[in-house]
């Protein structure tokens, strides 16, 4: 997403989506296809890969055993992260992607955490002593945009295979991760007048603003996060709002059929 | 989420405010002689203050843009700015809300008067009681503009968010910590513009559409101390630029 | 060195191999789209993906050579890859298995015709089960073929090593933990040249006489492998790249 | 101070120390105004704001518990810290001011821990096991020379106002850190033949060696330090440690006046 | 050894191979003058200075107490580290030696681990809770090559003279550390056709290959490692294993005359 | 500051030595052979080496000054240097006293002659028992003579204190550790200048004076030993350069 992208280039997305089209062929309002493989590791607790277009991303669970946070006695613990690594695209190092990746993972991690979906307070085996802890890493392996959508879509995914190794700790049977109602995100992004849903790689190099907004199985808000350094008029968040409870149904769906 | 009752039954939040009123505001613009631009911010208990360098050329040319300035923020608490004493070195919440208001800062600048510089924004969390990256984008706003930057607006910036089941204006701590939702909002009046936007918690639509309003207001009425502040300062007689609170003042001769 | 028995009275190891039998693998080129050259490699239960980025130019300016291209190996364990979390960051273990992947790599690559570049190589091991430096320097390999970096040969890499007093050829998880000796060998068929050789743990010089040779035998078996997915791949209809497992495949659409 | 200050500035300098005067007007013996304002901030155990003439510094103490280093097993721990910040100088990033940052709280901190200033045994709860810990931290707003000074003296102001919050660990009522005799720097720059006290950011810059002393209401020394790359004669640090005793006193005057 | 050596060196170097010689006039079988020095120090609890030509190293040993890691809850650790300080040589600093340090001390750690010379499980005190942690720290002083050669036989002299300060930690009487047999490591360059044993500065800078060989005391192997960039053939191998079972024995005699 | 009794009835210290006593100390200019200059020294229990590489071009190109030489001391103690191991890495116990000794080496040399150039001074710290940084600076200006840069004096470090209530020169490690006072000196005695000059404890004005006369005496007895090494250096034939303690010699030959 580093790329210089010529501006004749930004001429011929914006005449594109003058008329409702986009480079690759999908209409404004399109997501793109979602390829899902579930529990693709045997050392993890969980795991997926998920293809959003070009987009290839690797989630992988591991449970294991923590003391709670000093302020949630009473609570599991999630952590959530974001490798940007290199293999993923040529401008990707270290250095430049990590306010990118802490971005990522925070927004993915806000909307799972908000949204209830993984009962954290059935994971606490002992007040303030101890708890389980679920590391829910999320590696890039190929960039093509929208990494915020895909990662949610791939958290989703390995979180409802996730196996507690409860028998590994001596702490009884294991079972699997308590899942409850599950956070949609959709992503948009804003070039010139045009709305645009689940962007590439090229668009996001070239959009004014971003905006997320993650949605429950009732259709409410769980979580929002604007990004980049263009603006968005309120009537172009009421738009993405109303297209994000429709497409998130869609996702929503895809995910639960693959139970 | 935890059952504490948050407003009471005259519709009073637990300091006294009702569901619609802005914790009290005071911003300060110039407060530093070294920095370029400089801004102080109290709301409510918060206590912020923001300098701004530049613009001035990017030390790091890799990220230096060839047709543009650059506004890079950084936003820090102090270390005893919260209860539980915070470990110093930015943590990742802290570099999240720095890229989000850099993002917000940069579209209030007329930036492709200066290529290839940098405009340094240091935003330093004294006190921190919720509402401290509205508060600290509200305040780096003056300080660019005290910094003399041309821009298109002013950034006024305000959260509302739900409580109680109920929407409300402007969380504070034990609010934000025990509330339904909340919802920071970046505005500029001067162009309708929605330059920071986050949310989390819980939101229908028609609340949603509650709560986007109430901080749209807030940030118009927050956008009127920005421009008392700078008015203030503009006006005064440049040689009493730090006068403020003579009273504490001591003197040590021979 | 502990009591397990790690080989049969019938002979047989306990995943049911023969001494000198490879696990199953399973190679194929070109699984990314934005890298220069890729592979993934399934062996046993080791699930290995690499990218290949280059040759372009070295960022570290010191770190250039006037004369030849560098290889430039980075090879992590994703922290879901092993049983107990691994945290994330590159260890020395990690570390020193890029260097003396990279150097072997080197030796493979005619470098004088790309001065002052660097060819990067990225590879992740997503699950592990021994034997990952060998794994991943055998599909680095085909990647960097896939890169169309010109080689002198295909490098092909398997260990040997002793268990229960008995030489064997590629030893799993268990054998690794509990056996006797472990011998990686990075070998080009092509050339009969020896890139890679560490080894650890206790072989009389016969014991290795035999190892090295089961090892080099299963190399050139590997390097039919390397070849067979190079040609998979170039036979391919290029729009077809990316079409393995099209049964996951699932599509939304207003 | 890396500000690349111009020879024509330096002769200045020169000049008018030879007269006795200074750029600001003071004499060269005279110390600037300190301001100070106390308990600035409701998050911090103590805290304190000072400006010494253009350097302007925040002091915030938190108290917390600790375990005794093992050393010290029947000591509570006192930790200093000096962050010179991007905000107070166009010059200070990070990498750079280390070193000077380092040197100045280690001074600062030696000046108080020498001095006895805070009874740290008092602050042991069991002997190896838990104590108070004291957490000073310096930020500095605006830089015009002389942070030692600026810091100790911040330092005292905080300290002295500090309410040890017991009760919030349940260890009984809260409690004023138990404070004695409080030690005082001066700091001085030689400037070609001139002893200079109290140094702004341009004095400093031009400047050939720097003396701190610190000294306790007896007029006994407790700290020094030498810093920059000039030398001094045993002269000029005899003169400066009898300006020391007698600005330190009227320095303590203020700080214990506002009591 | 990131000099740049010309051509003509290279030349030289590999003319004068051809006739079995070498710049600093040895065979190239021949191993450098070894110069040791036992217990040098008074802090450490084992050391030794070792000469090999003009690298010069110096081996600390501390022991300590520590917890045992998970997966080896019945042993004592051993962790060893090697320094390639900027003093060493012009061209060491700290960023460009990490790879080239931890190659080192892992190849060096794998002998003495893998030869079993200390028995861990003798230092384990009590199972997954307690245990002696023996830290063995090699800083380099002088650099001419063959630091993976020098650095273990520095370490064997430090190891072989340590005593465990039992006492100190109240469990008992100070031993020494159990020592059994002892590994050694000969490092060999292949530059062009020839294979050299104990390379210098110069002939690393300039060589195809490395490869380190570590016997044991019955001539069977213990450890190996292939380093730089070119290739070696199995003839190689063979013949460099065949001298460094012979050299080993010479090195051992030396070692141990001096217990 | 403890009840030890450091001082005994026969005015002797824990050693032996009377309250104006140095310790033995041993020096030994040209101990190394890469760097451009070299010492070592024993000082009581205090064994430190110091390695000089320079002037040479200095890397960092903005700490470069255009019109001199910069002195860069990276004093460092080893793990095993002392009782409980350090941990690795720079302390800021360190880092403080790398910038006084370098303040204070600048002082000496003859800088302006090679601008743009770094020397680059490195003091390992290989046992320590009190004392270091004096023993560190002493050995780090014959390591800088040793190498031949153009100075205007040699520094000659020693501290002086207080113990028992008594002034007393060159605290040793007990003394240290229990006693009242600490004053470290370096002084060239070619021009009496002071350019290291630290204390902390407590000293009357009166104790100061005598305390800083007997630590300047001392570096004047140093300086002749710091003359004696380089002597003895530069009268020896090079080809013995290092020959000390041919006793630990042994050979490996075929």
């Amino acid at each position: 997403m580093k790329d210089i992208v010529p501006d004749l280039r930004v001429e011929q997305i914006k005449r594109l989506a003058s008329s409702g089209k986009r480079l690759d062929g999908r209409g404004l309002e399109q997501f793109r296809d979602i390829e899902i493989q579930k529990n693709v590791l045997g050392s993890a607790e969980g795991s997926a890969r998920i293809k959003l277009g070009k987009t290839d991303i690797i989630v992988g669970i591991k449970v294991g055993m923590g003391q709670p946070y000093s302020n949630k006695p009473d609570h599991g613990m999630l952590a959530t992260s974001v490798e940007l690594k290199p293999i993923a695209h040529h401008s990707f190092d270290q250095n430049t992607t990590k306010p990118m990746s802490i971005e990522i993972s925070r927004v993915v991690d806000r909307g799972i955490r908000e949204s209830g979906m993984i009962d954290l307070k059935s994971l606490c085996l002992e007040s303030g002593k101890k708890c389980w802890m679920v590391n829910l890493d999320i590696m890039v392996l190929d960039f093509d945009g929208n990494l915020i959508d895909a990662s949610t879509i791939g958290s989703l995914i390995a979180l409802s295979g996730t196996n507690v190794p409860a028998s590994n700790f001596g702490m009884g049977k294991d079972f699997s991760l308590p899942i409850g109602d599950m956070p949609v995100s959709t992503t948009f992004v804003k070039i010139g007048e045009h709305i645009l849903i689940d962007p590439t790689g090229v668009e996001e190099a070239v959009a004014d603003a971003r905006l997320t907004i993650t949605t429950d199985a009732s259709g409410n808000l769980r979580a929002m996060q604007k990004g980049l350094s263009g603006a968005l008029y309120y009537e172009d968040v009421t738009k993405a709002i109303e297209h994000s409870i429709k497409t998130g149904k869609d996702i929503r769906e895809i995910i639960q059929r693959r139970d | 989420m935890d059952n504490v009752q948050l407003i009471d039954d005259n519709g009073k939040r637990n300091d006294g405010r009702g569901p619609e009123d802005l914790r009290p505001i005071k911003i300060e613009a110039g407060v530093l002689n070294n920095a370029d631009g400089s801004a102080y911010i109290e709301w409510g208990k918060n206590k912020i203050i923001v300098g701004v360098y530049g613009p001035r050329e990017m030390h790091q040319k890799h990220l230096q843009k060839p047709d543009r300035a650059i506004v890079q923020v950084n936003y820090s608490m102090a270390s005893f700015s919260v209860d539980e004493r915070k470990r110093p070195g930015q943590g990742r919440r802290e570099l999240e809300i720095s890229k989000i208001l850099s993002e917000a800062l940069e579209r209030s600048i007329i930036s492709n008067k200066y290529p290839r510089t940098s405009i340094d924004v240091f935003i330093e969390v004294l006190e921190a009681n919720a509402g401290t990256r509205c508060a600290g984008l509200t305040a780096a706003s003056v300080a660019m503009a005290d910094a003399g930057i041309p821009m298109t607006g002013l950034i006024a910036s305000c959260a509302s968010g739900k409580v109680d089941g109920q929407v409300v204006l402007d969380l504070d701590k034990l609010e934000d910590n025990t509330g339904d939702a909340d919802l920071p909002v970046g505005y500029i009046p001067l162009t309708d513009e929605v330059v920071l936007l986050q949310m989390d918690g819980h939101l229908t639509p028609q609340e949603f559409d509650k709560a986007f309003g109430l901080a749209k207001n807030a940030c118009v009425e927050i956008h009127q101390l920005q421009r008392d502040a700078l008015t203030k300062k503009y006006s005064q007689d440049p040689d009493e630029d730090n006068g403020e609170d003579q009273a504490g003042e001591e003197v040590v001769s021979e």
